[in-house]
């Protein structure tokens, strides 16, 4: 019995997966094959782990703690588009109180700052989340808002400055240290994806989600504390871009209030999608969202190795991840891989359903 | 006899991997009135909607006047002369009547809609059907059953060679069903509509149609004139066993003890400003209490109440001996009041989730998320009330919109069963499943009165809730208006009775 | 046939139900009013007419694009496209008649044949391979972007071309400024007949009401024998016009064209467009309202200009404070006008 | 009674507006001014887009509330809108401001605003970047930095300092694609090498726009992709984007300053700091404190004065001997 439930998971997954592994391993191809294996394979200098693929995953850990947060989000059938304004806040803060601390190396400041930085960054979440659960705004235009707001009070809290905290500081640590060789970094963005896994996979967080995402009303009515576990959500998504923020900042050792996490929002919501999960709501993926990401990732270092201009960024990864959404219509496969056979001209809605009910 | 109107000869429709039609015939002559009888499953609607142009067949032919068609869309089918009326209402709420009568052939001045004419027309129809409604209102501020009579308003202004009505009376009280049944009579003689009508209510059946085809599992059963097929027989058809089986089953539901203690529940004064009026009402243990009333009655509000999901605004509620206070779904279950919503689809089961996880649903909600039901337990339970219940197919892993209706509200009723609530709600549980299902539901509603469980039980059929019911309570217009208690009481007669009393009093 | 007849009063009086429909766009005018009328009260010069004109004259390329786009929320869909489509547009104006010399005319004609063949490509990839919306549009704002950067990566003149300055010839009205009086370039009529056709086509025809038909609930609609296809493709071709349609506008308005022009102009529209009253879920809204949304959100950014000490991030917060209190508003009139249906 | 309370929740939103936009008050200012004996002037900025530009906003605000031939700056930021921008200043029309200063985000398509400002008879002069030629007549002058001599003055020491060098190699870090200053830096600093007649290989060129955060990754794809040996010069065409770099050059195990020579354009205090640790090798001022410089010009033009068509803003060029000294008196 278990090993049946654990094998049609396993295939689920693997289903799901496919098509966005298989795009990666093209990228990753195409890369070996313009620069060699150096490429992927990483190798250790000054005590710290590097080489292309790993800097990729490095760069990519910011994008990955938002995108996860974003599966959340969108497995309860909502979006946050507020990220990239809290990624800028979590920076901005955590940057103008160290550097309006007296002794730039003090754990203790550092870690009031970290600590101010998480909590503010939570409460945002967290009130998109009430806004949304309470208020009964759409998602949208609920995250909208802090999407405009936000940048400005990231702006209010650095006086529209840059903040740059010193190189000494420990702060930079987060962003620029290794952990046995490997880069602080993609140890944080590790232990989150494994935190948040547990999380949804051994408790039944998990499930009340793709419950809550799956069906709201009937949700309600099976006792679940729906809007509680929707704040939770956002608010978990808002602490994520805050980390995303930290990281970013401490790597830089500067807060940028406009342009840290520009736009971030968009490719953390691509990544989500192209790692399977349905802006619909409902089951999600995160070991998926975590491909999606190395993806995107993978994609801008591709267009440099393989001689394309700067300008070729965004046609790329716009043909891409148009390739990744037709790959994973059902109805686009049919129509390609079964040419001979006629579909009708008006998809039936959601045929499955219709199998054995009628 | 006539040619006939419609032929559809060796129809076959396979839905990835499952074959929902197996070589199917049927035919339709002009001006009769055809019944398409079957459990759910059957391939009924399948049937249906390969004729509509919903899904293409994969193999047979379909006839339409001599002439071989084959339609891609409902919009051909509809151009070719074949009207449809679905059970759930298939109109869109926003637009007003007028829009949604004559949706896709309102009257124009060139481009654009006459909205004068259209309305003018609109109201033209619906009174020559006898309804009389606001056509400039939007859709949404009439009853679903009101809904329900505006679709077949638009489906008969189509001036059909073909009308197809699928369970259209499930959600019509018995005026509205006299209404449509008249309706189609005289359609039938004064234009010679072809009619096929799908239904769970044999007494409508046997009442209008004229021929009956009977499906079972995607194969054709056969046809017979409605004169030559007694009820039993073709209950037996469609189920594929014996009729007798049947009635045993309804037999052994009736007659057990109540214990005669304090009631569980009791409502005071409960009630809700717009929804239902203040009401006192008492359950004991072990007891089946049943709602009637008609359509709009305010059954279906009256439960909503008692399970906390709405909220009342006036009375109070005190529950195993304790007042109620603070009343939601969650803190309903945590005391033991379990309720299966009206609407499976929409209110009970995440369609996407699989069976075994929609059955858990509850009982992990009131655990809380940290703490998981542990694997074993979890498989057990899950595998003991597949087996209990007879859900088919028996896969915990299958998602649970790929379940019939009657196996989707098996899931559902488990789903409750396993937090061993002390009262157990339930809205219409047989309303749109097949015989069988609905025999075991009726059957597993006597067992667990049986063992102490006290139920709460509302259903549309008079029938199932005298069978059923230790006492009734009846409502009319939003009110409750009288509980019958008494052994004599308990006929679909008295009940009647009672409601139009209801009415006369006031 | 019985000769009863069954009568059944809406749940609500229809007056009531009327009105219900007409909340959101009410709030909207009367913040609209408020705004105006507060402004009138603090700033000096805010009550000359030219105020009121600067509207249209500003913001007619948004408005053309939160037309489309109320076009596809009505349908419930969404369209992040618009703005890439609408800096594609104006770039490939200036390149092809500045670079290539083709006769402005006919540039204008590829222009807005090839947004509305693209409106036409993507509808047609979200309904037939059921691709979500919000992806297969963010596709044409990655993608869009991107080539207007390959045609050229820095700002482009094109008022060498005599077409181009027909957009901006006025029309005055009073007597010009000075006099009290105020003047309308043509692209603000253009954007104005824009709204007059969007009206008439969403409310007067069998496209228009399909379209409410399809965004109420798709399923019926096809049941209804609706054609639906036409309708969910039909809305991404009228945004695809539009915004290439847009982009002509704003070739006209400033004769250039910068690459990185409209970046985030989807989200002014679709705030435009939710200020409008028009809901996300789709089958619920008015073009006008539309125009109105857009009107408040002219307005709030002349106030801050009138304010003029709001510092960069204070204009920010402000901009979204606001936006907050008019959703809450509208959320709140919507919720008072609910009712439970039986 | 719906009603009323409608037409309350409006106008108490709209009393918020005005109540918050109180917030955003500097000092008690008299609001609408006009009325007084000073002059109003309308300043259309770019946005906040970097710390330059912040510190060039405020320089301007403060110079504009010291200066007593002024009432009121109506400041806008045009979040590097150029339809913002142009919205701002037909406001500044309407509000029969004394004059108005752009800052404009990019070159082209001003020709109808400015028209529309010079047909109110209100002068514009222009702050920082420039508009294209052709509308030359329409602006009484234009004080900004010479993007292309910022380039040109990079171009020069890396001319001399790479004069023998056999096989000089670069590698630059380019601003927002597509603006003026990331193509004139560009223009001017190539020139200069071709004049001289240096024999270079532009290795690689990306854009790093104008932030940390991207020419730290972009800086990162060139040491993966070419590797820093061999290459001589680093060019960034801002601070932070030679501040991002640099850190990726520490990342990777060698010196910035050392192993591979650095330019940088701006001069923020970070960028000087940079610079007295050794890990920058030249730094090409761009000013943004030149606020009181455009409050002469901008009252002089009001009062009928005609200056030159360009008016530069003082800008130097530093070399490592200069840094420590300078460092105390940068502003941002």
């Amino acid at each position: 019995m278990n090993n049946a439930l654990n094998r049609v998971l396993a295939n689920q997954y693997a289903r799901r997966l496919m098509w966005p592994v298989l795009v990666l391993l093209v990228l990753i191809a195409v890369n070996i094959a313009v620069t060699g294996f150096d490429f992927i394979w990483p190798h250790v200098s000054d005590g710290r782990l590097s080489g292309a693929f790993v800097n990729i995953l490095r760069r990519s850990a910011p994008l990955l703690l938002i995108a996860l947060g974003m599966t959340l989000v969108i497995a309860t059938k909502g979006i946050d588009l507020s990220v990239g304004a809290v990624y800028a806040i979590g920076a901005a803060i955590a940057c103008q109180t160290i550097i309006d601390g007296t002794d730039q190396s003090a754990a203790g400041l550092i870690f009031r700052a970290v600590a101010i930085a998480l909590v503010a960054t939570a409460v945002i979440g967290a009130w998109n989340g009430t806004m949304v659960a309470y208020f009964g705004i759409q998602p949208i235009v609920a995250t909208l808002i802090l999407m405009i707001a936000g940048r400005g009070i990231a702006q209010l809290v650095t006086g529209g400055q840059i903040p740059k905290v010193q190189d000494s500081s420990p702060f930079t640590e987060l962003g620029r240290g290794e952990i046995l060789t490997v880069p602080v970094p993609i140890w944080i963005a590790a232990a989150v994806f494994a935190a948040l896994v547990l999380l949804t996979r051994r408790t039944a967080l998990g499930m009340l989600l793709e419950a809550v995402g799956g069906n709201p009303e009937a949700s309600r009515l099976a006792g679940i504390r729906s809007k509680g576990i929707t704040v939770l959500v956002y608010l978990v998504c808002g602490l994520c871009a805050g980390l995303a923020g930290l990281i970013g900042a401490a790597n830089l050792g500067s807060a940028d209030a406009n342009n840290g996490g520009l736009w971030i929002e968009l490719d953390a919501i691509l990544a989500v999608v192209i790692g399977g999960t349905s802006l619909l709501g409902g089951r999600f993926y995160l070991l998926g969202t975590a491909i999606g990401v190395v993806i995107i990732g993978t994609l801008g270092d591709t267009i440099i190795n393989i001689g394309l201009s700067d300008q070729w960024q965004f046609t790329v990864k716009a043909i891409v991840v148009f390739i990744v959404a037709l790959l994973q219509s059902p109805e686009f496969r049919a129509w390609v891989f079964k040419p001979f056979k006629r579909r009708p001209a008006a998809p039936a809605a959601a045929p499955a359903e219709e199998v054995l009910a009628k | 006899m006539s040619a006939a109107l419609v032929s559809m000869t060796g129809i076959v429709k396979d839905f990835t991997g499952v074959r929902a039609l197996d070589g199917v015939d049927f035919t339709l002559r002009p001006g009769e009135i055809h019944a398409v009888m079957g459990e759910n499953g059957a391939g009924k609607s399948t049937l249906i909607k390969v004729l509509t142009g919903v899904h293409a067949h994969d193999a047979g032919e379909i006839l339409l006047d001599g002439k071989p068609v084959r339609f891609n869309s409902p919009g051909a089918a509809q151009a070719a002369g074949i009207a449809t009326v679905y059970q759930e209402v298939n109109l869109t709420e926003n637009l007003s009547v007028a829009e949604n009568l004559l949706a896709g052939r309102e009257p124009r001045l060139g481009p654009f809609i006459n909205f004068r004419a259209m309305r003018r027309k609109a109201k033209a129809l619906l009174d020559d059907l006898g309804i009389d409604l606001n056509v400039a209102a939007p859709l949404s501020s009439y009853s679903i059953a009101m809904q329900q009579l505006v679709a077949i308003a638009r489906a008969v202004d189509i001036d059909a060679k073909v009308l197809i009505l699928d369970e259209p009376t499930s959600s019509l009280d018995r005026d509205e069903v006299a209404v449509l049944l008249g309706l189609m009579r005289r359609l039938a003689a004064e234009r010679g509509t072809a009619m096929v009508f799908i239904s769970h209510f044999l007494e409508q059946v046997y009442d209008i149609c004229d021929r009956m085809t009977v499906l079972r599992n995607g194969k054709l059963v056969g046809e017979w004139a409605t004169a030559d097929l007694p009820e039993s027989e073709l209950i037996g058809h469609m189920l594929g066993r014996e009729a007798a089986a049947l009635e045993q089953l309804e037999r052994s539901v009736a007659g057990h003890e109540v214990a005669d203690e304090a009631p569980l529940l009791s409502a005071k004064g409960l009630g809700r400003k717009g929804s239902i009026a203040p009401y006192d009402l008492d359950v004991r243990r072990g007891e089946v209490v049943g709602l009637a009333g008609l359509l709009g009655s305010g059954r279906t509000e009256t439960v909503r109440l008692i399970a906390g999901a709405d909220r009342a605004d006036s009375g109070s509620l005190s529950f195993d001996g304790a007042k109620v206070a603070g009343h939601n779904p969650r803190t309903a279950a945590a005391r033991g009041i379990a309720f299966c919503p009206e609407n499976r689809k929409t209110e009970g089961l995440v369609g996407d989730l699989t069976v075994a996880e929609n059955m858990i649903l509850a009982m992990q909600a009131a655990r809380g998320w940290a703490r998981t039901i542990p694997q074993s337990q979890r498989n057990r339970v899950v595998a003991e009330f597949i087996d209990k219940l007879g859900i088919r197919p028996g896969d915990p892993d299958m998602p649970v919109k790929n379940l019939s209706g009657g196996n989707q509200q098996k899931v559902l009723l488990a789903r409750w069963m396993l937090i061993e609530p002390k009262l157990l709600i339930l809205d219409e549980p047989t309303r749109g499943i097949d015989v069988g299902a609905k025999a075991d539901i009726q059957k597993l509603v006597a067992e667990l009165s049986g063992e102490g469980m006290a139920v709460l039980f509302v259903s549309a059929e008079l029938d199932e809730v005298t069978r059923l019911s230790d006492r009734i309570a009846v409502l009319r217009d939003r009110e409750l208006i009288s509980v019958l208690e008494s052994e004599a009481d308990m006929t679909t007669e008295r009940i009647v009775d009672t409601i139009v009393a209801g009415g006369g009093s006031e | 046939m019985s000769t009863q007849t069954l009568t059944e009063r809406p749940a609500r009086s229809t007056l009531f139900d009327g009105m219900t429909r007409y909340i959101p766009i009410g709030a909207t005018v009367a913040l609209l009013l408020a705004l105006y009328f507060g402004g009138v009260a603090n700033y000096r010069n805010f009550d000359k007419p030219q105020v009121i004109a600067n509207l249209f004259i500003d913001n007619a390329p948004l408005l053309v694009i939160a037309v489309g786009m109320t076009f596809v929320i009505l349908s419930g869909g969404i369209d992040l496209s618009v703005g890439s489509v609408m800096a594609f547009s104006t770039m490939t104006c200036a390149w092809l008649t500045v670079e290539a010399g083709l006769s402005a005319p006919l540039v204008v004609a590829l222009v807005l044949v090839f947004g509305t063949g693209w409106g036409l490509l993507i509808g047609a990839v979200i309904h037939y391979f059921n691709v979500q919306p919000f992806i297969a549009t963010l596709v044409g704002l990655f993608l869009f972007r991107g080539l207007t950067l390959q045609i050229s990566t820095s700002d482009m003149s094109m008022r060498e071309v005599k077409f181009f300055q027909w957009g901006m010839t006025h029309v005055e009205v009073g007597g010009g400024i000075r006099q009290g009086g105020f003047w309308l370039p043509y692209l603000s009529f253009a954007a104005i007949a824009v709204v007059a056709v969007a009206f008439v086509v969403l409310h007067y025809t069998r496209f228009g009401r399909g379209v409410y038909a399809v965004g109420g609930n798709e399923q019926s609609a096809l049941l209804m024998g609706l054609p639906v296809a036409r309708t969910k493709i039909g809305v991404y071709v009228v945004s695809g016009f539009c915004a290439s349609l847009a982009g002509v506008l704003a070739a006209f308005a400033t004769k250039s064209a910068d690459p990185l022009r409209h970046v985030g102009a989807e989200l002014d529209a679709i705030a435009a467009v939710v200020i409008g009253g028009t809901l996300l879920t789709g089958g619920a809204g008015f073009v006008l309202g539309t125009l109105a949304g857009v009107m408040v959100w002219g307005l709030l950014n002349t106030l801050i200009q009138f304010q003029g000490n709001l510092s960069s991030w204070w204009a920010r917060i402000v901009m979204g404070v606001l936006l907050l209190a008019f959703i809450l508003l509208q959320r709140g009139l919507a919720r008072s006008g609910e009712k439970r249906r039986t | 009674m719906k009603r009323r309370s409608l037409a309350g929740i409006g106008a108490g939103a709209g009393a918020a507006l005005f109540t918050l936009s109180a917030c955003g008050e500097d000092s008690g200012g008299d609001g609408n001014g006009g009325g007084g004996d000073g002059y109003v002037i309308g300043f259309s900025q770019v946005g906040a887009e970097s710390a330059w530009r912040t510190a060039n906003s405020k320089s301007v605000q403060d110079a504009a509330a010291a200066d007593d031939r002024i009432t009121e700056l109506k400041f806008d930021d045009g979040q590097q809108d150029q339809e913002k921008q142009i919205a701002a200043v037909r406001s500044f029309i309407n509000q029969a401001v004394d004059a108005i200063v752009i800052a404009p985000v990019v070159e082209t398509g001003w020709t109808d605003v400015l028209t529309e400002a010079s047909d109110a008879g209100i002068p514009v002069v222009l702050a920082d970047r420039g508009v294209e030629a052709a509308d030359e007549d329409l602006y009484v002058t234009r004080l900004g930095s010479d993007f292309e001599a910022e380039g040109r003055s990079a171009g020069e020491w890396a001319a001399t300092t790479f004069a023998t060098t056999p096989d000089f190699k670069i590698l630059e870090l380019t601003g927002t694609t597509g603006s003026a200053p990331a193509n004139d830096r560009k223009a001017g600093f190539f020139a200069v090498l071709d004049e001289k007649g240096v024999a270079y290989t532009l290795v690689d060129s990306q854009t790093g726009n104008f932030t940390a955060e991207e020419g730290k990754a972009t800086m990162e794809t060139f040491i993966t992709t070419h590797g820093l040996d061999g290459i001589q010069l680093l060019y960034a065409h801002n601070d932070e984007m030679g501040l991002g770099a640099i850190q990726a050059i520490e990342e990777s195990g060698k010196a910035p300053g050392t192993d591979i020579q650095i330019i940088i354009v701006d001069g923020s205090k970070a960028g000087f700091q940079a610079g007295v640790d050794g890990k920058v090798n030249y730094i090409v001022e761009c000013n943004p404190a030149f606020g009181e410089q455009l409050m002469d010009v901008v009252v002089d033009v009001i009062e009928g004065g005609s200056p030159e068509k360009f008016t530069p803003v003082e800008e130097g060029v530093f070399g490592p001997d200069q840094f420590e000294a300078e460092l105390p008196n940068r502003q941002f």
